[in-house]
Protein backbone atom coordinates (compact mmCIF):
# COMPACT_ATOMS: atom_id res chain seq x y z
CA UNK A 1 0.00 0.00 0.00
CA UNK A 2 1.31 3.27 -1.14
CA UNK A 3 2.33 5.79 2.14
CA UNK A 4 2.56 9.44 2.50
CA UNK A 5 3.88 12.09 4.72
CA UNK A 6 1.96 13.96 7.20
CA UNK A 7 3.37 16.75 9.26
CA UNK A 8 2.04 17.18 12.89
CA UNK A 9 2.09 19.97 15.11
CA UNK A 10 1.15 19.69 18.99
CA UNK A 11 -0.08 23.27 20.93
CA UNK A 12 -0.65 24.26 24.44
CA UNK A 13 -1.51 21.30 26.14
CA UNK A 14 -0.96 19.07 23.65
CA UNK A 15 2.80 20.51 23.48
CA UNK A 16 2.80 19.61 26.80
CA UNK A 17 2.05 16.06 27.37
CA UNK A 18 3.86 14.92 24.03
CA UNK A 19 6.94 17.05 25.08
CA UNK A 20 7.62 18.23 21.17
CA UNK A 21 5.83 20.45 19.19
CA UNK A 22 6.05 18.67 15.93
CA UNK A 23 6.07 15.43 14.28
CA UNK A 24 6.90 13.85 11.05
CA UNK A 25 4.41 10.72 10.36
CA UNK A 26 4.41 8.20 7.68
CA UNK A 27 1.29 6.91 6.77
CA UNK A 28 -0.85 4.53 5.30
CA UNK A 29 -2.76 6.45 1.96
CA UNK A 30 -5.85 6.69 3.10
CA UNK A 31 -5.56 7.64 6.74
CA UNK A 32 -7.44 9.94 8.64
CA UNK A 33 -6.95 12.22 11.13
CA UNK A 34 -9.11 10.54 13.41
CA UNK A 35 -6.74 7.63 13.02
CA UNK A 36 -3.70 9.60 13.62
CA UNK A 37 -5.39 10.99 17.20
CA UNK A 38 -6.09 7.11 17.81
CA UNK A 39 -2.21 6.33 17.33
CA UNK A 40 -1.41 9.06 19.50
CA UNK A 41 -3.26 7.34 22.40
CA UNK A 42 -1.63 4.35 22.30
CA UNK A 43 1.84 6.22 22.01
CA UNK A 44 0.90 8.54 25.32
CA UNK A 45 -0.33 7.75 28.14
CA UNK A 46 -1.67 10.96 29.42
CA UNK A 47 -3.90 11.02 25.68
CA UNK A 48 -5.39 7.68 26.20
CA UNK A 49 -8.66 8.48 28.43
CA UNK A 50 -10.01 10.72 25.18
CA UNK A 51 -11.36 8.72 22.98
CA UNK A 52 -12.66 11.25 20.50
CA UNK A 53 -10.12 13.56 19.10
CA UNK A 54 -10.16 17.61 19.78
CA UNK A 55 -10.57 19.74 16.85
CA UNK A 56 -8.69 18.91 13.95
CA UNK A 57 -7.22 21.61 11.97
CA UNK A 58 -5.42 20.26 7.87
CA UNK A 59 -3.48 23.23 6.33
CA UNK A 60 -4.35 25.69 8.73
CA UNK A 61 -8.07 25.40 8.47
CA UNK A 62 -10.54 23.37 10.01
CA UNK A 63 -11.57 19.94 8.95
CA UNK A 64 -13.85 16.73 10.41
CA UNK A 65 -11.72 14.44 12.15
CA UNK A 66 -12.27 11.71 9.28
CA UNK A 67 -11.40 13.89 6.58
CA UNK A 68 -8.73 11.37 4.78
CA UNK A 69 -5.17 13.14 4.62
CA UNK A 70 -3.21 13.47 1.45
CA UNK A 71 0.56 13.44 1.23
CA UNK A 72 2.71 16.84 2.54
CA UNK A 73 -0.70 17.66 4.51
CA UNK A 74 0.04 19.86 7.66
CA UNK A 75 -2.29 18.28 10.65
CA UNK A 76 -3.11 19.60 14.03
CA UNK A 77 -5.42 18.77 16.89
CA UNK A 78 -6.98 21.88 18.32
CA UNK A 79 -7.32 22.06 22.13
CA UNK A 80 -10.32 23.57 23.08
CA UNK A 81 -9.61 27.41 22.64
CA UNK A 82 -8.82 30.21 25.00
CA UNK A 83 -8.01 33.57 23.21
CA UNK A 84 -9.22 37.01 24.30
CA UNK B 1 -2.78 40.80 7.86
CA UNK B 2 -0.58 40.80 11.25
CA UNK B 3 -3.04 40.61 14.02
CA UNK B 4 -0.73 38.65 16.34
CA UNK B 5 2.20 40.72 18.40
CA UNK B 6 4.51 39.70 21.12
CA UNK B 7 4.88 43.33 22.16
CA UNK B 8 2.62 45.43 24.58
CA UNK B 9 -0.77 46.68 22.57
CA UNK B 10 -0.58 50.52 21.84
CA UNK B 11 -4.71 50.96 21.60
CA UNK B 12 -4.56 54.47 21.36
CA UNK B 13 -2.24 53.48 18.40
CA UNK B 14 -4.82 51.32 17.14
CA UNK B 15 -8.09 53.50 17.51
CA UNK B 16 -6.03 56.53 15.39
CA UNK B 17 -5.11 53.91 12.52
CA UNK B 18 -8.93 52.70 12.13
CA UNK B 19 -10.89 56.31 12.64
CA UNK B 20 -11.85 58.07 9.69
CA UNK B 21 -13.38 61.59 9.50
CA UNK B 22 -16.99 60.30 8.54
CA UNK B 23 -17.14 58.14 12.01
CA UNK B 24 -18.99 59.67 14.59
CA UNK B 25 -17.69 56.67 17.16
CA UNK B 26 -15.97 53.99 17.98
CA UNK B 27 -15.76 50.98 20.22
CA UNK B 28 -13.06 49.77 21.98
CA UNK B 29 -12.94 46.52 23.79
CA UNK B 30 -9.48 45.15 25.66
CA UNK B 31 -9.59 42.36 27.28
CA UNK B 32 -6.96 42.53 30.33
CA UNK B 33 -5.17 39.92 32.59
CA UNK B 34 -7.32 39.60 35.78
CA UNK B 35 -6.17 38.66 39.30
CA UNK B 36 -8.34 35.69 39.35
CA UNK B 37 -10.15 32.59 37.19
CA UNK B 38 -12.55 30.45 38.40
CA UNK B 39 -12.27 31.46 42.30
CA UNK B 40 -7.95 30.67 41.87
CA UNK B 41 -5.35 33.28 42.56
CA UNK B 42 -4.03 34.02 38.50
CA UNK B 43 -0.25 35.81 38.51
CA UNK B 44 0.41 36.00 35.23
CA UNK B 45 -0.93 34.25 31.90
CA UNK B 46 1.00 32.76 28.86
CA UNK B 47 -0.52 32.81 25.93
CA UNK B 48 0.03 30.48 22.86
CA UNK B 49 -1.36 30.22 19.19
CA UNK B 50 -1.16 28.09 16.18
CA UNK B 51 -0.02 31.19 14.71
CA UNK B 52 -0.62 31.45 10.81
CA UNK B 53 -3.76 29.52 11.52
CA UNK B 54 -4.87 32.00 13.67
CA UNK B 55 -4.28 34.71 11.95
CA UNK B 56 -6.84 33.33 9.19
CA UNK B 57 -9.12 32.73 11.21
CA UNK B 58 -9.22 36.11 12.48
CA UNK B 59 -8.87 37.97 8.95
CA UNK B 60 -11.83 35.43 8.34
CA UNK B 61 -13.89 36.86 11.21
CA UNK B 62 -12.58 40.63 9.89
CA UNK B 63 -14.14 39.99 6.61
CA UNK B 64 -17.68 38.26 7.82
CA UNK B 65 -17.51 41.30 10.27
CA UNK B 66 -17.02 43.73 7.70
CA UNK B 67 -19.71 43.01 5.44
CA UNK B 68 -22.35 42.41 8.15
CA UNK B 69 -21.50 45.53 9.17
CA UNK B 70 -20.41 47.29 6.12
CA UNK B 71 -20.24 51.07 7.60
CA UNK B 72 -17.85 49.70 10.01
CA UNK B 73 -13.86 49.94 10.26
CA UNK B 74 -12.77 47.42 12.10
CA UNK B 75 -9.49 46.12 13.80
CA UNK B 76 -7.89 43.35 16.30
CA UNK B 77 -5.02 42.86 17.87
CA UNK B 78 -3.82 39.53 20.03
CA UNK B 79 -0.65 39.82 22.42
CA UNK B 80 1.16 36.44 22.50
CA UNK B 81 3.81 35.12 25.05
CA UNK B 82 3.56 35.59 28.79
CA UNK B 83 1.53 38.63 30.02
CA UNK B 84 1.16 39.73 33.95
CA UNK B 85 -1.69 41.19 35.96
CA UNK B 86 -2.77 43.91 33.99
CA UNK B 87 -1.63 43.76 30.71
CA UNK B 88 -3.99 43.77 27.73
CA UNK B 89 -4.28 40.66 25.66
CA UNK B 90 -5.93 41.66 23.33
CA UNK B 91 -7.40 44.99 21.79
CA UNK B 92 -10.63 45.30 19.21
CA UNK B 93 -11.83 48.67 17.99
CA UNK B 94 -14.91 49.02 16.00
CA UNK B 95 -15.63 52.38 14.05
CA UNK B 96 -18.97 53.75 12.63
CA UNK B 97 -20.45 56.72 11.69
CA UNK B 98 -23.21 55.68 14.26
CA UNK B 99 -22.60 53.75 17.80
CA UNK B 100 -25.26 51.09 17.04
CA UNK B 101 -23.12 49.14 14.77
CA UNK B 102 -19.60 50.07 16.92
CA UNK B 103 -20.84 48.18 19.59
CA UNK B 104 -22.45 45.50 17.48
CA UNK B 105 -19.37 45.03 15.43
CA UNK B 106 -17.03 45.13 18.51
CA UNK B 107 -18.95 42.69 20.75
CA UNK B 108 -19.47 40.08 17.91
CA UNK B 109 -15.56 40.44 17.41
CA UNK B 110 -14.75 39.05 21.03
CA UNK B 111 -17.31 36.54 20.93
CA UNK B 112 -16.23 35.12 17.84
CA UNK B 113 -12.56 35.34 18.12
CA UNK B 114 -12.92 33.19 21.62
CA UNK B 115 -14.66 30.75 20.04
CA UNK B 116 -12.94 30.10 16.70
CA UNK B 117 -9.42 31.39 16.92
CA UNK B 118 -6.65 29.05 17.62
CA UNK B 119 -4.95 31.03 21.12
CA UNK B 120 -4.54 28.84 24.36
CA UNK B 121 -3.88 30.45 27.66
CA UNK B 122 -1.97 29.29 30.54
CA UNK B 123 -2.67 30.44 33.72
CA UNK B 124 0.14 30.90 36.51
CA UNK B 125 -0.62 30.97 39.70
CA UNK B 126 0.43 30.28 43.54
CA UNK B 127 -0.89 26.93 42.96
CA UNK B 128 0.98 25.97 40.06
CA UNK B 129 -0.27 26.24 35.63
CA UNK B 130 -2.71 25.15 33.88
CA UNK B 131 -4.02 25.54 30.38
CA UNK B 132 -7.44 26.99 30.38
CA UNK B 133 -10.18 25.21 28.63
CA UNK B 134 -8.71 21.42 28.99
CA UNK B 135 -10.47 20.23 32.11
CA UNK B 136 -9.57 16.53 31.33
CA UNK B 137 -11.40 16.40 28.23
CA UNK B 138 -11.59 17.45 24.21
CA UNK C 1 -18.10 64.86 40.28
CA UNK C 2 -16.59 66.70 37.56
CA UNK C 3 -17.97 64.68 34.49
CA UNK C 4 -17.67 68.14 32.19
CA UNK C 5 -14.87 69.52 30.71
CA UNK C 6 -13.75 72.28 28.45
CA UNK C 7 -10.33 70.55 27.42
CA UNK C 8 -9.11 67.45 25.29
CA UNK C 9 -10.17 63.90 26.40
CA UNK C 10 -7.48 61.86 27.24
CA UNK C 11 -9.01 58.21 27.13
CA UNK C 12 -5.76 56.53 27.94
CA UNK C 13 -5.99 58.28 31.41
CA UNK C 14 -9.42 57.96 31.79
CA UNK C 15 -9.20 53.94 31.56
CA UNK C 16 -6.49 54.29 33.65
CA UNK C 17 -8.20 55.76 36.78
CA UNK C 18 -10.77 53.08 36.61
CA UNK C 19 -8.67 49.88 36.07
CA UNK C 20 -8.97 47.23 39.19
CA UNK C 21 -6.46 44.63 39.34
CA UNK C 22 -10.23 42.14 38.90
CA UNK C 23 -11.13 43.67 36.01
CA UNK C 24 -11.01 41.21 32.71
CA UNK C 25 -11.93 43.29 30.02
CA UNK C 26 -12.97 47.31 29.37
CA UNK C 27 -14.95 48.37 26.66
CA UNK C 28 -14.16 52.48 25.84
CA UNK C 29 -16.60 54.28 23.84
CA UNK C 30 -15.84 57.91 22.45
CA UNK C 31 -18.33 60.00 20.52
CA UNK C 32 -16.19 61.92 17.96
CA UNK C 33 -17.39 64.75 15.91
CA UNK C 34 -17.87 63.14 12.04
CA UNK C 35 -18.07 65.34 8.99
CA UNK C 36 -21.04 65.12 8.36
CA UNK C 37 -24.92 64.94 9.63
CA UNK C 38 -28.18 64.05 8.33
CA UNK C 39 -26.92 64.34 4.59
CA UNK C 40 -25.16 67.88 4.93
CA UNK C 41 -21.20 68.70 5.70
CA UNK C 42 -20.19 69.26 9.14
CA UNK C 43 -17.07 71.49 10.20
CA UNK C 44 -17.21 71.78 13.90
CA UNK C 45 -20.05 71.35 16.47
CA UNK C 46 -20.23 74.21 19.89
CA UNK C 47 -21.35 72.14 22.86
CA UNK C 48 -23.33 73.79 25.63
CA UNK C 49 -24.70 72.62 28.50
CA UNK C 50 -26.91 73.05 31.94
CA UNK C 51 -23.38 72.56 33.86
CA UNK C 52 -24.47 72.00 37.89
CA UNK C 53 -27.86 70.08 35.76
CA UNK C 54 -25.75 68.37 33.22
CA UNK C 55 -23.29 67.45 35.52
CA UNK C 56 -25.99 65.89 38.37
CA UNK C 57 -27.93 64.05 35.39
CA UNK C 58 -24.69 62.19 34.41
CA UNK C 59 -24.06 61.39 38.37
CA UNK C 60 -27.40 60.18 38.79
CA UNK C 61 -27.17 58.18 35.37
CA UNK C 62 -23.72 56.36 36.94
CA UNK C 63 -25.33 55.55 40.07
CA UNK C 64 -28.31 54.05 38.62
CA UNK C 65 -25.84 51.54 36.51
CA UNK C 66 -23.59 51.05 39.31
CA UNK C 67 -26.44 49.78 41.05
CA UNK C 68 -27.99 48.30 37.68
CA UNK C 69 -23.82 46.24 36.98
CA UNK C 70 -22.89 45.88 40.47
CA UNK C 71 -19.72 44.59 39.50
CA UNK C 72 -18.64 47.10 36.29
CA UNK C 73 -16.46 50.14 37.42
CA UNK C 74 -17.72 53.01 35.51
CA UNK C 75 -16.46 56.74 34.21
CA UNK C 76 -17.35 59.16 31.56
CA UNK C 77 -16.22 62.52 30.60
CA UNK C 78 -17.90 64.55 28.18
CA UNK C 79 -16.30 67.78 26.81
CA UNK C 80 -18.13 71.01 26.19
CA UNK C 81 -17.37 74.18 23.82
CA UNK C 82 -16.09 73.92 20.14
CA UNK C 83 -14.88 70.96 18.65
CA UNK C 84 -13.83 70.26 15.45
CA UNK C 85 -14.05 66.75 13.13
CA UNK C 86 -11.92 63.93 14.70
CA UNK C 87 -11.90 65.67 18.39
CA UNK C 88 -13.86 63.33 21.15
CA UNK C 89 -16.90 65.04 22.74
CA UNK C 90 -17.62 62.21 25.07
CA UNK C 91 -15.74 59.07 26.58
CA UNK C 92 -17.12 56.54 28.64
CA UNK C 93 -15.45 53.58 30.46
CA UNK C 94 -16.91 50.44 31.59
CA UNK C 95 -14.16 48.05 33.03
CA UNK C 96 -15.48 44.40 34.72
CA UNK C 97 -14.50 40.92 35.80
CA UNK C 98 -16.47 39.47 32.55
CA UNK C 99 -17.14 41.09 29.23
CA UNK C 100 -21.19 41.09 28.81
CA UNK C 101 -21.21 43.50 31.91
CA UNK C 102 -18.68 45.78 30.38
CA UNK C 103 -20.68 46.15 27.08
CA UNK C 104 -23.82 46.26 28.52
CA UNK C 105 -22.74 49.17 31.15
CA UNK C 106 -20.92 51.48 28.25
CA UNK C 107 -24.07 50.56 25.90
CA UNK C 108 -26.52 51.99 28.17
CA UNK C 109 -24.43 55.16 29.63
CA UNK C 110 -24.39 56.37 26.22
CA UNK C 111 -27.91 55.72 25.42
CA UNK C 112 -29.12 57.37 28.72
CA UNK C 113 -26.82 60.40 28.63
CA UNK C 114 -28.01 61.16 24.84
CA UNK C 115 -31.48 60.87 26.43
CA UNK C 116 -31.56 62.79 29.49
CA UNK C 117 -28.57 65.06 30.35
CA UNK C 118 -29.13 68.49 29.35
CA UNK C 119 -26.46 68.81 26.81
CA UNK C 120 -26.63 70.59 23.19
CA UNK C 121 -25.18 70.95 19.88
CA UNK C 122 -24.98 73.44 17.36
CA UNK C 123 -23.50 72.25 14.09
CA UNK C 124 -21.70 74.50 11.50
CA UNK C 125 -20.90 73.97 8.24
CA UNK C 126 -20.64 75.74 4.98
CA UNK C 127 -24.45 76.17 5.03
CA UNK C 128 -24.35 77.86 7.97
CA UNK C 129 -24.98 77.25 12.14
CA UNK C 130 -27.88 74.94 13.77
CA UNK C 131 -28.95 73.71 16.78
CA UNK C 132 -29.59 70.17 16.34
CA UNK C 133 -32.58 68.31 17.56
CA UNK C 134 -34.91 71.80 17.31
CA UNK C 135 -36.90 71.34 14.23
CA UNK C 136 -38.90 74.13 14.43
CA UNK C 137 -40.91 71.94 17.34
CA UNK C 138 -40.24 71.51 21.04
CA UNK D 1 -51.99 89.22 45.64
CA UNK D 2 -48.19 88.36 46.85
CA UNK D 3 -45.21 88.51 44.29
CA UNK D 4 -42.32 86.11 44.08
CA UNK D 5 -39.01 86.18 42.33
CA UNK D 6 -37.90 83.74 39.90
CA UNK D 7 -34.50 83.52 37.86
CA UNK D 8 -34.79 82.23 34.47
CA UNK D 9 -32.25 80.12 32.75
CA UNK D 10 -31.92 80.34 28.79
CA UNK D 11 -29.50 77.53 26.90
CA UNK D 12 -28.68 76.66 23.57
CA UNK D 13 -31.66 77.68 20.72
CA UNK D 14 -33.08 79.28 23.20
CA UNK D 15 -30.44 81.72 24.29
CA UNK D 16 -29.84 82.93 20.83
CA UNK D 17 -33.54 83.50 20.32
CA UNK D 18 -33.87 85.46 23.05
CA UNK D 19 -30.55 87.08 23.18
CA UNK D 20 -29.92 86.51 26.38
CA UNK D 21 -28.64 83.62 29.16
CA UNK D 22 -30.51 84.78 31.87
CA UNK D 23 -33.50 87.07 33.55
CA UNK D 24 -35.05 87.94 36.94
CA UNK D 25 -38.71 87.44 36.67
CA UNK D 26 -41.47 88.89 39.08
CA UNK D 27 -44.17 86.39 39.33
CA UNK D 28 -47.82 86.16 41.16
CA UNK D 29 -47.60 83.67 43.59
CA UNK D 30 -49.13 80.30 42.05
CA UNK D 31 -47.64 80.79 38.96
CA UNK D 32 -46.75 77.90 36.98
CA UNK D 33 -43.81 76.86 34.34
CA UNK D 34 -46.11 76.46 32.09
CA UNK D 35 -47.58 79.93 32.43
CA UNK D 36 -44.15 81.57 32.09
CA UNK D 37 -43.29 79.94 28.75
CA UNK D 38 -46.96 81.16 26.96
CA UNK D 39 -45.80 84.77 28.50
CA UNK D 40 -42.31 83.85 26.79
CA UNK D 41 -43.91 83.57 23.74
CA UNK D 42 -45.99 87.02 23.86
CA UNK D 43 -42.76 88.50 24.26
CA UNK D 44 -40.45 86.52 21.87
CA UNK D 45 -42.09 85.92 18.44
CA UNK D 46 -39.66 83.33 17.62
CA UNK D 47 -41.35 81.44 20.22
CA UNK D 48 -45.15 82.27 19.33
CA UNK D 49 -45.33 79.18 17.27
CA UNK D 50 -44.75 76.76 20.30
CA UNK D 51 -47.89 76.46 22.15
CA UNK D 52 -46.57 73.24 24.39
CA UNK D 53 -43.62 74.43 26.64
CA UNK D 54 -40.00 72.03 26.14
CA UNK D 55 -38.95 70.27 29.16
CA UNK D 56 -38.58 72.27 32.50
CA UNK D 57 -36.29 72.19 35.27
CA UNK D 58 -36.45 73.93 38.44
CA UNK D 59 -33.87 74.40 40.86
CA UNK D 60 -31.32 71.82 38.41
CA UNK D 61 -34.10 68.89 38.17
CA UNK D 62 -36.86 67.67 35.40
CA UNK D 63 -40.17 69.09 36.88
CA UNK D 64 -43.86 68.91 35.02
CA UNK D 65 -44.91 71.96 33.27
CA UNK D 66 -47.61 72.93 35.44
CA UNK D 67 -45.62 73.04 38.60
CA UNK D 68 -46.31 76.06 40.44
CA UNK D 69 -43.49 77.81 41.22
CA UNK D 70 -41.87 79.22 44.68
CA UNK D 71 -39.85 82.05 45.59
CA UNK D 72 -36.63 82.02 44.65
CA UNK D 73 -36.55 79.06 42.44
CA UNK D 74 -34.09 78.79 39.42
CA UNK D 75 -36.44 77.77 36.16
CA UNK D 76 -35.25 76.18 33.13
CA UNK D 77 -36.55 75.30 29.79
CA UNK D 78 -34.55 72.50 28.38
CA UNK D 79 -34.93 72.21 24.64
CA UNK D 80 -34.82 68.76 23.15
CA UNK D 81 -31.10 67.60 24.25
CA UNK D 82 -27.97 66.29 22.49
CA UNK D 83 -25.26 65.09 24.09
CA UNK D 84 -23.08 62.45 23.70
Amino acid sequence: MPSMKVHLLFFAVLRDMTGTGQKDLVLEAGTTARQVWQSLRAQYGQLAAFTQPPMVAINESYAAPDTVLRDGDQLAFIPPVAGG
Amino acid sequence: MTYLTDDPIDAAALVRTVMRPTDGAYVLFEGVVRNHHEGKAVESIFYDAYRPMAEKEIDAIVRHLEALYPAAALTVVHRLGRLIVGDSSIAIVAAAPHRAEAFEACRNMIDLIKEKVPIWKKERGPDGEEWVGWQGQC
